[in-house]
């Protein structure tokens, strides 16, 4: 298990290639990358807010809780705080089983988990001003499904 | 105790974080206290579900004791991944 | 949409980065990467054979009915034949899409379908004999959950 | 007609496609023919409910016509992915 959280870039495909390499084990690997995505063509800049002492340690329980359900060869998360440009990656969570559906299920719960229960707050910043991105009432409710 | 504010609520605040005396026994109590100080408190608190807390570093609710905790965050929902 | 059916290798990192290189309106992408698995420790090579005039339009047409049932930026799928070792990529998938949903539930089902309904058919080489890889029951009925 | 066989529909028939002249009306009038051939295909074909059928590169099934038909492919339950 690692989790990463930065300030910098990350290249989603080293990570990928990196991580699951030369192991004869694993026979699915599934991967997410979360992009800055520009809604309506004015984003100047996504800021990323985080709680420096508890997020490390937030993410690693959800990983673990993800380990502890699903039979995972390895898990990755990675994920930026700071001023992001539109199209840059914000994140990303790597999952790699012997089987295909516990890298996709694992994968899904991380997810879901990231978005409501890791300390990051997100910043839209457009032409028009600056506007903290409010939690979604079905991001929430998708924890049920777990 | 350390108290830390993120997001809007620490726009609202002004500030990142604070040391806060308090005999509150409770994150409500501590609200409280802090809402009775002054108005950009008030502006905050103002709707306390739509706020998290976290206790040292883990979430928690506004029922919870503060006893022997040592860092509060109040923060709105968080918007990961 | 891309789809590619070749005997070489690829560099999954390198498509996964290339795939929405550029984009601002996607937000997420998921991948899954199939890799030989050396279940028992005695595989020589994986062997794939497939209908080489059915194997490219039966995975488009596929891919069509993800982009028809989920709102997806783009999708690509990239399937080899052959012989290959174990811990070598097999095949890969990656969805893209404004929210997490859609390319989590797209990429899910293009290997449900790519896993049953792709002409492609696996045989193990070990020490001990070469046999065909038997389709799983469990494969069949994942279709059902679309 | 064009008459293919993969993975082990293959191996025990013994080749990869044929040319096969007929005039079986269904799949299974195919099926029937090449099995009262030789017991290469009487092996190949002992359990149609492991096998599946193509026509013209789409799927279908053993109940299918084979009217203007130009290949038909017989193979095991495909295990892709």
């Amino acid at each position: 298990m690692a989790v990463r959280v930065q300030e910098g870039a990350f290249d989603a495909g080293a990570e990928l290639n990196g991580f699951v390499q030369g192991r004869t084990d694993v026979g699915a690997v599934v991967s997410f990358t979360g992009i800055v995505r520009d809604t309506a063509g004015n984003l100047l800049e996504m800021q990323i807010e985080h709680y420096p002492g508890m997020t490390q340690s937030a993410i690693e329980k959800i990983v673990q809780e993800a380990q502890h359900r699903w039979d995972l060869s390895d898990a990755l998360v990675i994920h930026r705080y700071g001023a992001l440009k539109p199209g840059a990656p914000i994140m990303m969570v790597a999952t790699a089983a012997a089987h295909r559906a516990a890298a996709f299920e694992a994968a899904d719960f991380l997810m879901d988990y990231l978005k409501s229960r890791a300390p990051f707050w997100k910043k839209e910043v457009t032409g028009a001003g600056a506007d903290w991105v409010a939690a979604k009432e079905a991001d929430e409710n998708a924890l049920n499904r777990w | 105790m350390n108290v830390m504010y993120f997001a809007w609520v620490r726009e609202r605040i002004g500030i990142p974080q604070e040391a806060v005396e308090t005999d509150a026994a409770t994150v409500s109590d501590l609200v409280a206290e802090l809402v009775a100080r002054e108005d950009r408190y008030a502006a905050a608190f103002a709707d306390i579900s739509a706020l998290r807390v976290a206790l040292d570093q883990e979430l928690s609710d506004f029922d919870a004791p503060l006893a022997g905790v040592r860092e509060v965050a109040f923060f709105p929902p968080m918007t990961g991944g």
